[in-house]
C-alpha cells in the first residue's frame, strides 16, 4: 500500500533536478557585481567607504569577488551608479586574481578544462568538506549540492565520510587558529592525487576577518586551491558549474 | 502453480500477516496488515468458489473484502486519526519473545490439525493448521497487547481464522448466517470503536488495563 | 621396540616413569632447575609412551589389556584396558600434554615460585598419570581411585597461588563440586556392579545389566557425575573459577583435556555402557548441551579477564560435544546406526579439535600474561607489535575456535551440522523439530564465538597499548613459542586433512556398540562426506580457490604507482590515544543489550560536574552481569543444605552417652529388622 | 569422491570464469540499485558505469595507512576479497553446477563469508579508531543475530532437496521442473530479510550515511583508502550479487543451462540477469520505503525472519 502511495507522490512531484546547471537562471540571485563604464565623480570614495570587507579599490574601480560578501551596500551609495548586481552565477575561477573585476574585465575568465584533472577525476570525484571556522552559510550550500535540485551525484561527484576516501578537500570558513591543525591533518589523511577547493569569500580571502590574529591561513600559502568558488555564500550552481568546467564534464 | 498451492499460499500469507501484527508496534501498519489478511481470506473464498463451483462463496468473498479489507480498516484508521494515538507503547512481552511464542503456537496448531478427520494432509491440513495457529495467535495478541485497537484487531483475526475453517473445510454455511456474522462483526467494531473513544475521553489513553479502575 | 612389547608394557611403563619422575623431583626439590627438568622430562617421556600405545591401538583396532597391580591376599586387582575409545582420549591427552610440558619448562621457570617448582612439577605428573589411568581403567576400583587422584592433583594445582583468596576459594569450590559428582558416580557404580555381580567394566558395561526405571536412575547418577567434570551447564560454576586460577599451562591441560575425562565418562558409561539409550537421555544431553553452548559463549563474550573468558568458551565447546553425543543417542534410540555413528564421530572429532585450539589459546594466554603481568583485556592492546609470534598463533587459534573454514574448528562444526540435519531428514514424526532448532542455536553459537574472538584478538593484540604493562610487553622464549607453533600447525593440518582424523576414528566407532562405521562415510585424507550424498567437503581444494582469490587481490592492489604512506589514524582531526579506543566491554555492549534478558546487567552512571550539568568533569560508569546460576540455583541449594545441617545439630549433643545411645539404638533397630524379616 | 586432475583443472577453469563474471557485473548491480533509488527520490542518479569509474580511480590512487596499523590491517581487505571471490565458486550461476561443488556446499559457503567478515572486523580494530571498533562490534552483532535465521532458511530449501550441496540442489529443482510449494514464499521472505541485513541495506544499515555514529559496515572502512578501499568495495558488491544469486538459485532456478551449449548459456545469462534485476528492484523498494531501524530494533526484524523460516519448515515437513 505504502508502495503505491509513494509512487503516486513521486509521479505527482515530477522531476525536480535542474536539467542543465550551466543554463540555469536563478531569478533574484544576487550574483556577480557588475562595474559600469561611466566615470567616477572626482574624489568620490563612497563605495570603498561603504564596503565592509575592502573588496573595492579605486582608480580604476576594482571589485574583488574573493572578498565581496554581496551585502549590496555599495550599490546605492555610488553617485554615478556604476555598481549593480546581476544574477550571473558562473563566477568560479582557477586563479585568485581572476576574481578581481573591473570595467575592462566585467566577468571572471571562464574556468579552463585541465586535461590532467579530467583524466583523473572526470568520471569520479569524492569530496571531503572541512568547515574551518565557517558560519555554516557555505556549509549549508555545500550540503545543498546533493539535494534533489542540484543532484551533483549524477556527475559522479559525492561528499564522502572520511578523508581517506576523498579526492578533493572542500574548504569553507576563514581557517581559525583552532581549525588550522585539523585542516592540515585532514589534508595529510587524503591519498594522492588530491586537490583543494576554496568555497566562499572567507575561505578565499578571509574577507571580513582578513588580517585578524585569530586566523591562521598558512595552509593556503602551502597549498594553492585548484578552484575558487566566490560568494557569501556561493550559489550551489556556482560550485557545480565551476567543477564541471574544471573537469570538463558535459552537463 | 495450481489452485491448491494458491490456497495454501494465501493461508500461509494470512498467518504471516498474523506474525507481522505481533511484530508491529505502529497501529496504522497493524490495521493495514489486517486489511491484507482479510483480502487474502477473500481470495481463498473466491478460489474455493471457483474450484468447487460453490457460487454463493463469491458473495461471501465480496462481503469479506468489502467489510474487513476496506470498511473496518478505514473506520479504525479514522478513530486513530481522531484520538491521535498511533503506537503500542508497552506490550507486556517484547517483540522477539512474543514472536518466538507465536512460533510455538504455530507448532501446536499444526500438531492439532493433523488429528482432524477431514484429510489430515494436503490443502485442508494446511488450512486447518493455519486457522488454528491464527486462532491462538489472535488470542495471544489479545492477551499481550494493551491498546483497545489492537484488541479489536486481535478479535477480528480470530474471527478470520474461524471464517477460514468455515469456508475452506466445512461444506459452507447458509448465507443468512454469513450475513449475520458480518453484521455482528460490524456492530462489534462500532461498539468497540465507541468504547475506545470513551476510554480516551475518560483516561486520556486507550490502555485497556486501565479499565480495572472502573470496578466499584 | 616392537608394537607387541609396546602394547604389553606401554601403560605400566608410563605409570612407573611418572612415579620415578615424581620421586626424583621431590628429592631434588632444593635444586629448582634440575627438579623442573626431571619432572617435565619424565612427563614428556611417559606421554610419548602412552601416545604410542594409543596410536598402535587405534591402528590395530584391538584393545591392549593388562594388570597393573594385584593384592593377592584380598584378591583386588587393578587392571587396565586400552580400548579404542580410551586410545582416542589418550592420544588427545598426549597430543596436548607433550607441547604443554615443553612449554612449561620455560614457563614454570618464569612464573612459578622456585620454592614450589618441585611441588607443581610432581602435581603436574600426578594429574596426567591420573587422567591416563581414568582413560584406561577397566574396573571400578581403579577408575574411582584414578578419578579421585585426578581431582586432588588438579585441586592442588588450582591452589598453587594459595596466598590469594580467589585461588583458595576456586580450589575449594572445585573440590566440593567434584566430590558431589564423585558421590553420584559411586552410587551409580555400586548399583551397577551389584547388579552385574562384578567390578570390571566389560561385564558391568555390557549394556544388559539394568532395565527399566533403575536404568534411568543410574543414568541420571552417572550423567550428574560426569557432567560436573565436563562443565555442562548448570554444573559448570566451578570451571570459570578453577581454570584461570591454575598456572596457564596447567589451565591449558585442564580446559583441553581434563573436561574430556567427563566426556569420556559420558561416552563410556552413559551412551554406550547402559544399553540402547532411552529417548529422554538423548534429549537431556542435547538440550543441556545446547544450553551450555549458548550460555558458555554468551558469558565468554562479556568477560574482560582473558583466562576466564577462555574458560567460559570451554563450557561452550563441552556443550557442543554433549550436543553431538546427544544426537547420537537419539539416533540410537530410533535405531539409525549410520546417523548415530556420524553424530558420535562429530562429538569425538570435536574432542580432538577443541583440545588442540583451546590448548593453543591457553598457552598463548600464558605468554601474554607472562609478557604483560596482567590478565585484564582492557590492559592489553598493541601486543602484536611486541609479541608477533604469540599474536600470530593466537590469531590462528581464534579463527579456529570461531569455526572458520580451512581450520579444524570448522570440521567438527560441519560434522555436527551434518548430524543434526540428517537427523531431521531421517527422523519421522513431530520430534524431528528439535534438530533444526538446535541447529539454529548451534549456528548462533558459532557466530557469537566469532564475535567473541574478534573481540579478544582485536582488543588485546591490535591498535595502541592501553597500559604501560602492554607497552613494555616482551615476547616469550622459543621454548614457549615452539609448542604454540606446533598446535597452530595442527589446527591448520587437521582443518585441511579432516579425513585423517575420521580414519583414526573409524576403529573407535567400530568398537562402540550400536554403530556401523562401514556405512559411515566415504572419507579419504582430504575429504569428508556424509551418507547418501547429503553433503561433501574438500577443504584443501577450497583452500586453493582462496589462495587464488588472495593472489588476485595482491595483483589488483599493486596497480597504483604511489608508494604506501603512513599517517596518523583519522579521528576527525582530533588526537588519537589509547583512551579513545574501543574497549572490550564496549565491543560486547550491543550483544549485552540484545540478550539482557539473560545477562540482567546492572549499570550505574554517575556524572561529576562542577560548573553546570552540561560541562561534566568526569563520568564514572560501572556495569556488571548478574551471576544467574550462582544466585538462582546454587544460592537456594546452599541455604537448604545449611538449614538441614543446622537441624542435624540437635542430634550432636556432645555427650559421650548420647553417642553410645545412638549406637545402641541402631543395633537394636538392626536386630529388630532381622527378627522381623526372619 | 576426490576429483581427478583433469576434473580439478576443469573445475578451477570454470570457477575462474564464473568469478570473473561475478566480479564484472557486481559494480553494475550496486550502481543500478543506487540509480533506481535516486530515481525514486526524483533525482537522476549516477551513470550506470559509476561503480567501475570509482573502482578504476581508487585502484590508481595512493594507499594511506594508519601509523598504528599492523599487517592485520593490510590483510583484512585482501582476505575479505578472497573470501567473497572464492565463495562465488560454490554457487551455480549460469550452469546448474557450482564449479567447485565437490569442494563443499552451503555450510562451506556460509563459513567462507564468515571468514571474510572475521577478517574485516578484526582489521577494523587495528587502527585504534573508535569508529572502526564501533563498526566491527555492530557488524559482528548483526551477523550473529542473522546467522540462525539464515541457516534455518537455507536448511528449509536444502532439506526439501535432500542435499546441502547447492549444485545438486539446483539440479534437483530443475529436474522437478516448475514446482511450487507455499513454504518457498515464506522461506524466501525470511531469507530476503537476512540478505538485506547481511548486505548492509536499509532498514538495518544505511550504505549512504555520512554520520559515523549511524554506520555499521561503512564504519569499518573509514580508514581504508585507494586500492585497499577498492578491494573492500568490490568484494562487498560481489557479496551482494552473491546473495541475490543465492536467492535465485534456491527459489527460481528456471532457465538455467544444464550444459555448456552456447545458446543455452546465453538464455541462462539473460534469465539470471532478469531475475537478479527483479530482486534488485525489490531491494531498492525496501531501501526507499523504510527508515533505518535503531540498532536495538534489528533483533525484532531478524526474529520475524526467523519466524518465517521456521514456519516454512513447519509447512514443508509437517
Amino acid at each position: 500500500m505504502s508502495l503505491f502511495k509513494s509512487i503516486a507522490v513521486r509521479v505527482a512531484q515530477g522531476t525536480q533536478y535542474i536539467k542543465d546547471p550551466r543554463r540555469a537562471d536563478p531569478v533574484g540571485f544576487r550574483g556577480r557585481l557588475a562595474v559600469g563604464a561611466a566615470e567616477c565623480s572626482t574624489g568620490c570614495d563612497a563605495c570603498v567607504a561603504a564596503c565592509p570587507t575592502g573588496a573595492i579599490t579605486l582608480n580604476p574601480v576594482r571589485v574583488d569577488l574573493g572578498r565581496c560578501v554581496s551585502c549590496g551596500d555599495c550599490v546605492p551609495v555610488c553617485p554615478s551608479a556604476r555598481l549593480s548586481f546581476t544574477n550571473d552565477f558562473r563566477l568560479a575561477c582557477t586563479d585568485r586574481d581572476g576574481l578581481i573585476l573591473s570595467a575592462e574585465r566585467p566577468a571572471p575568465d571562464p574556468v579552463k578544462v585541465s586535461e590532467a584533472l579530467h583524466r583523473r577525476f572526470g568520471r569520479s570525484l569524492k569530496l571531503r568538506s572541512v568547515s574551518a571556522g565557517g558560519c555554516s552559510g557555505c556549509e549549508l550550500e555545500v550540503n545543498a549540492l546533493g539535494n534533489v535540485n542540484f543532484d551533483i551525484g549524477r556527475y559522479g561527484i559525492d561528499i564522502v565520510a572520511s578523508p581517506r576516501h576523498a579526492d578533493g578537500l572542500v574548504l569553507t570558513g576563514p581557517i581559525t587558529r583552532n581549525m588550522a591543525e585539523p585542516l592540515q591533518v585532514c589534508w595529510d589523511a587524503m591519498p594522492e592525487p588530491k586537490l583543494v577547493i576554496a568555497v566562499g569569500a572567507c575561505a578565499i580571502s578571509g574577507s571580513p576577518f582578513e588580517g585578524a590574529d585569530t586566523l591562521e591561513r598558512g595552509f593556503l600559502e602551502r597549498f594553492r586551491p585548484t578552484l575558487y568558488v566566490p560568494g557569501c555564500p556561493p550559489h550551489p550552481l556556482t560550485f557545480i558549474c565551476g567543477i564541471l568546467d574544471l573537469l570538463g564534464i558535459p552537463s | 502453480m495450481n489452485t491448491s498451492d494458491l490456497l495454501i499460499l494465501c493461508a500461509a500469507g494470512m498467518l504471516v500477516t498474523g506474525y507481522l501484527m505481533v511484530g508491529q508496534k505502529a497501529l496504522f501498519t497493524t490495521i493495514r496488515l489486517f486489511g491484507i489478511q482479510s483480502l487474502l481470506l477473500g481470495v481463498v473464498a473466491a478460489t474455493i468458489a471457483v474450484t468447487e463451483s460453490r457460487h454463493e462463496l463469491f458473495l461471501t468473498a465480496g462481503i469479506t473484502v468489502a467489510m474487513k479489507a476496506v470498511l473496518i480498516p478505514w473506520f479504525l484508521m479514522r478513530i486513530i486519526d481522531r484520538i491521535g494515538i498511533n503506537r503500542e507503547i508497552e506490550p507486556f512481552l517484547n517483540v522477539p519473545v512474543s514472536l518466538l511464542v507465536c512460533l510455538g503456537l504455530t507448532v501446536v496448531g499444526y500438531r492439532v490439525s493433523t488429528g482432524f478427520p477431514e484429510g489430515a494432509q494436503g490443502v485442508r491440513h494446511h488450512l486447518i493448521g493455519v486457522a488454528l495457529s491464527m486462532l491462538l495467535i489472535g488470542m495471544f495478541l489479545m492477551v499481550t497487547r494493551k491498546k483497545a485497537i489492537t484488541q479489536i484487531l486481535a478479535l477480528l483475526t480470530v474471527e478470520n481464522a474461524v471464517f477460514l475453517v468455515a469456508v475452506g473445510v466445512t461444506p459452507g454455511m447458509p448465507l443468512v448466517v454469513e450475513l449475520g456474522v458480518a453484521f455482528d462483526v460490524i456492530v462489534a467494531v462500532l461498539v468497540l470503536g465507541v468504547l475506545v473513544q470513551r476510554l480516551v475521553a475518560r483516561f486520556e489513553s486507550m490502555d485497556v488495563s486501565r479499565l480495572s479502575q472502573l470496578k466499584g | 621396540m616392537n608394537a607387541f612389547l609396546l602394547m604389553d608394557v606401554g601403560v605400566p611403563a608410563a605409570v612407573v616413569i611418572r612415579l620415578v619422575a615424581v620421586a626424583v623431583t621431590l628429592v631434588l626439590a632444593r635444586r629448582v632447575t634440575a627438579s623442573r627438568y626431571v619432572a617435565l622430562g619424565g612427563s614428556i617421556l611417559a606421554s610419548i609412551l602412552t601416545v604410542a600405545v594409543a596410536i598402535s591401538v587405534l591402528i590395530g583396532g584391538s584393545s591392549a589389556d593388562g594388570l597393573l597391580f594385584r593384592h593377592s591376599a584380598s584378591g583386588i586387582a587393578l587392571s587396565y584396558s586400552v580400548t579404542p575409545l580410551s586410545a582416542w582420549f589418550l592420544m588427545v591427552l598426549g597430543l596436548i600434554a607433550i607441547p604443554t610440558a615443553i612449554y612449561s619448562m620455560a614457563y614454570f621457570a618464569h612464573s612459578v615460585a622456585p620454592a614450589r617448582t618441585a611441588f607443581v612439577g610432581s602435581a603436574f605428573n600426578v594429574m596426567l598419570g591420573a587422567v591416563e589411568l581414568v582413560f584406561t581403567a577397566s574396573d571400578v576400583i581403579m577408575f574411582l581411585f584414578a578419578w579421585e587422584l585426578m581431582t586432588l592433583a588438579t585441586a592442588t594445582l588450582v591452589a598453587t597461588e594459595h596466598e590469594q583468596r580467589t585461588s583458595r576459594r576456586a580450589a575449594y569450590l572445585y573440590l566440593v563440586m567434584s566430590h558431589v559428582g564423585t558421590g553420584c558416580l559411586l552410587g551409580g557404580f555400586l548399583v551397577l556392579s551389584a547388579a552385574a555381580g562384578s567390578a570390571s567394566f566389560p561385564s558391568m558395561l555390557a549394556g544388559n545389566v539394568l532395565h527399566g526405571l533403575t536404568r534411568d536412575g543410574v543414568f541420571l547418577l552417572f550423567f550428574l557425575g560426569f557432567a560436573v567434570k565436563a562443565g555442562i551447564v548448570p554444573f559448570h560454576v566451578w570451571l570459570p573459577e578453577a581454570h584461570p586460577a591454575a598456572p596457564s599451562s596447567v589451565s591449558a591441560l585442564m580446559s583441553s583435556v581434563l573436561i574430556t575425562a567427563g566426556v569420556y565418562g559420558l561416552f563410556r558409561v552413559c551412551a554406550f555402557g547402559l544399553g540402547v539409550p532411552a529417548l529422554g537421555w538423548g534429549l537431556t544431553l542435547s538440550a543441556l548441551g545446547t544450553v551450555s553452548a549458548i550460555m558458555g559463549v554468551l558469558y565468554a563474550l562479556t568477560q574482560t579477564d582473558l583466562k576466564r573468558l577462555l574458560a567460559y568458551s570451554t563450557i561452550e565447546n563441552a556443550g557442543i560435544m554433549a550436543l553431538g553425543l546427544g544426537a547420537s543417542m537419539l539416533a540410537m534410540t530410533d535405531s539409525h546406526p549410520a546417523l548415530a555413528t556420524l553424530a558420535a564421530a562429530a562429538s569425538l572429532a570435536h574432542v580432538l579439535n577443541h583440545a588442540v585450539f583451546k590448548g593453543l589459546l591457553f598457552l598463548g594466554a600464558g605468554s601474554v600474561v607472562m609478557g604483560t603481568g596482567t590478565r585484564q583485556l582492557e590492559q592489553f592492546g598493541g601486543l602484536l607489535r611486541r609479541m608477533p609470534w604469540t599474536g600470530l598463533f593466537f590469531l590462528v587459534g581464534s579463527m579456529s575456535i570461531a569455526g572458520l573454514p580451512l581450520l579444524n574448528g570448522f570440521i567438527s562444526e560441519w560434522l555436527t551440522f551434518q548430524a543434526l540435519l540428517l537427523g531431521f531428514h531421517t527422523t519421522p514424526g513431530f520430534s524431528r523439530l528439535n534438530y533444526p532448532l538446535s541447529g539454529a542455536l548451534l549456528a548462533l553459537t558459532s557466530a557469537l564465538a566469532a564475535a567473541c574472538f574478534v573481540k579478544v584478538f582485536g582488543i588485546s593484540f591490535l591498535a595502541l597499548p592501553r597500559s604501560p604493562a602492554a607497552a613494555e610487553a616482551h615476547e616469550s622464549p622459543r621454548a614457549m613459542l615452539a609448542p604454540q607453533a606446533f598446535l597452530a600447525a595442527s589446527c591448520v593440518g587437521l582443518g585441511l586433512f579432516p579425513g585423517v582424523v575420521l580414519n583414526g576414528l573409524s576403529s573407535v566407532l567400530a568398537s562402540l556398540p550400536g554403530l556401523q562405521p562401514s556405512s559411515l562415510m566415504s572419507w579419504g585424507g582430504l575429504e569428508m562426506a556424509s551418507p547418501s550424498q547429503f553433503d561433501h567437503v574438500i577443504p584443501a581444494m577450497f583452500g586453493m580457490a582462496l589462495l587464488g582469490g588472495l593472489l588476485a587481490a595482491g595483483l589488483l592492489s599493486t596497480r597504483t604507482r604511489f608508494a604506501i604512506r603512513r599517517e596518523p589514524t583519522w579521528g576527525c582531526g582530533g588526537e588519537l590515544s589509547a583512551r579513545t579506543e574501543y574497549t572490550a566491554s564496549a565491543f560486547s555492549k550491543p550483544l549485552v543489550m540484545v540478550f539482557q534478558a539473560i545477562y540482567r546487567p546492572t549499570r550505574q552512571v554517575e556524572t561529576l560536574a562542577q560548573v553546570s550539568p552540561y560541562f561534566t568533569q568526569e563520568v564514572r560508569y560501572r556495569s556488571e552481569m548478574e551471576p544467574t546460576f550462582e544466585r538462582y540455583v546454587y544460592g537456594p541449594l546452599l541455604r537448604a543444605v545449611l538449614g538441614v545441617a543446622n537441624g542435624m545439630k540437635v542430634l550432636q549433643a556432645g555427650s559421650l552417652h548420647a553417642y553410645i545411645g545412638y549406637v545402641l539404638a541402631l543395633a537394636v533397630g538392626l536386630m529388630l529388622l532381622v527378627w522381623w524379616r526372619g | 569422491m576426490i576429483p581427478t586432475i583433469l576434473e580439478g583443472v576443469r573445475a578451477f577453469g570454470l570457477a575462474i570464469l564464473q568469478a570473473v563474471l561475478m566480479l564484472t557485473l557486481a559494480p553494475l548491480l550496486k550502481t543500478l540499485i543506487k540509480m533506481m533509488k535516486a530515481r525514486l527520490q526524483n533525482r537522476q542518479g549516477p551513470p550506470l558505469l559509476q561503480g567501475y569509474y570509482d573502482l578504476a580511480k581508487l585502484f590508481r590512487k595512493e594507499a594511506v595507512r594508519s601509523e598504528t596499523a599492523s599487517w592485520v590491517f593490510v590483510a583484512g581487505p585482501r582476505v575479505y576479497f578472497a573470501a567473497a571471490v572464492s565463495a562465488t565458486a560454490l554457487i551455480p550461476v549460469l550452469i546448474s553446477a557450482a564449479p567447485l561443488e565437490v569442494a563443499g556446499g552451503i555450510l562451506l559457503l556460509v563459513g567462507t563469508l564468515a571468514l571474510g567478515r572475521f577478517a574485516l572486523a578484526t582489521a577494523a580494530l587495528d587502527t585504534g579508531s573508535a569508529f572502526g571498533g564501533m563498526g566491527s562490534s555492530r557488524d559482528m552483532t548483526i551477523a550473529a543475530l542473522a546467522e540462525p535465521a539464515l541457516m534455518l532458511g537455507l536448511f528449509t530449501s536444502a532439506l526439501a532437496a535432500g542435499t546441502l550441496n547447492l549444485g545438486a540442489l539446483v539440479r534437483h529443482a530443475l529436474a522437478q521442473g516448475v514446482t511450487f510449494h507455499p513454504s518457498d514464499v515464506l522461506a524466501f521472505a525470511g531469507l530476503f530479510i537476512i540478505v538485506i541485513a547481511e548486505t548492509g541495506r536499509v532498514p538495518v544499515d544505511n550504505p549512504a550515511t555520512h554520520l559515523e555514529l549511524t554506520m555499521i559496515h561503512e564504519a569499518m572502512l573509514l580508514e581504508y583508502s585507494g586500492p585497499d578501499l577498492a578491494l573492500v568495495e568490490w568484494a562487498s558488491a560481489v557479496k551482494e550479487l552473491l546473495y541475490l544469486t543465492l536467492l535465485v538459485d534456491l527459489f527460481m532456478p528456471f532457465g538455467m543451462a544444464t550444459g555448456t551449449a552456447p545458446l543455452a548459456l546465453v538464455v541462462s545469462l539473460l534469465a539470471w540477469a532478469f531475475k537478479v534485476f527483479v530482486l534488485a528492484i525489490a531491494v531498492t523498494a525496501t531501501e526507499s520505503m523504510n527508515a533505518k531501524l535503531r540498532l536495538f530494533r534489528v533483533p525484532e526484524l531478524v526474529s520475524i525472519s526467523l519466524g518465517l523460516a521456521f514456519l516454512a519448515l513447519t509447512i514443508r515437513f509437517l
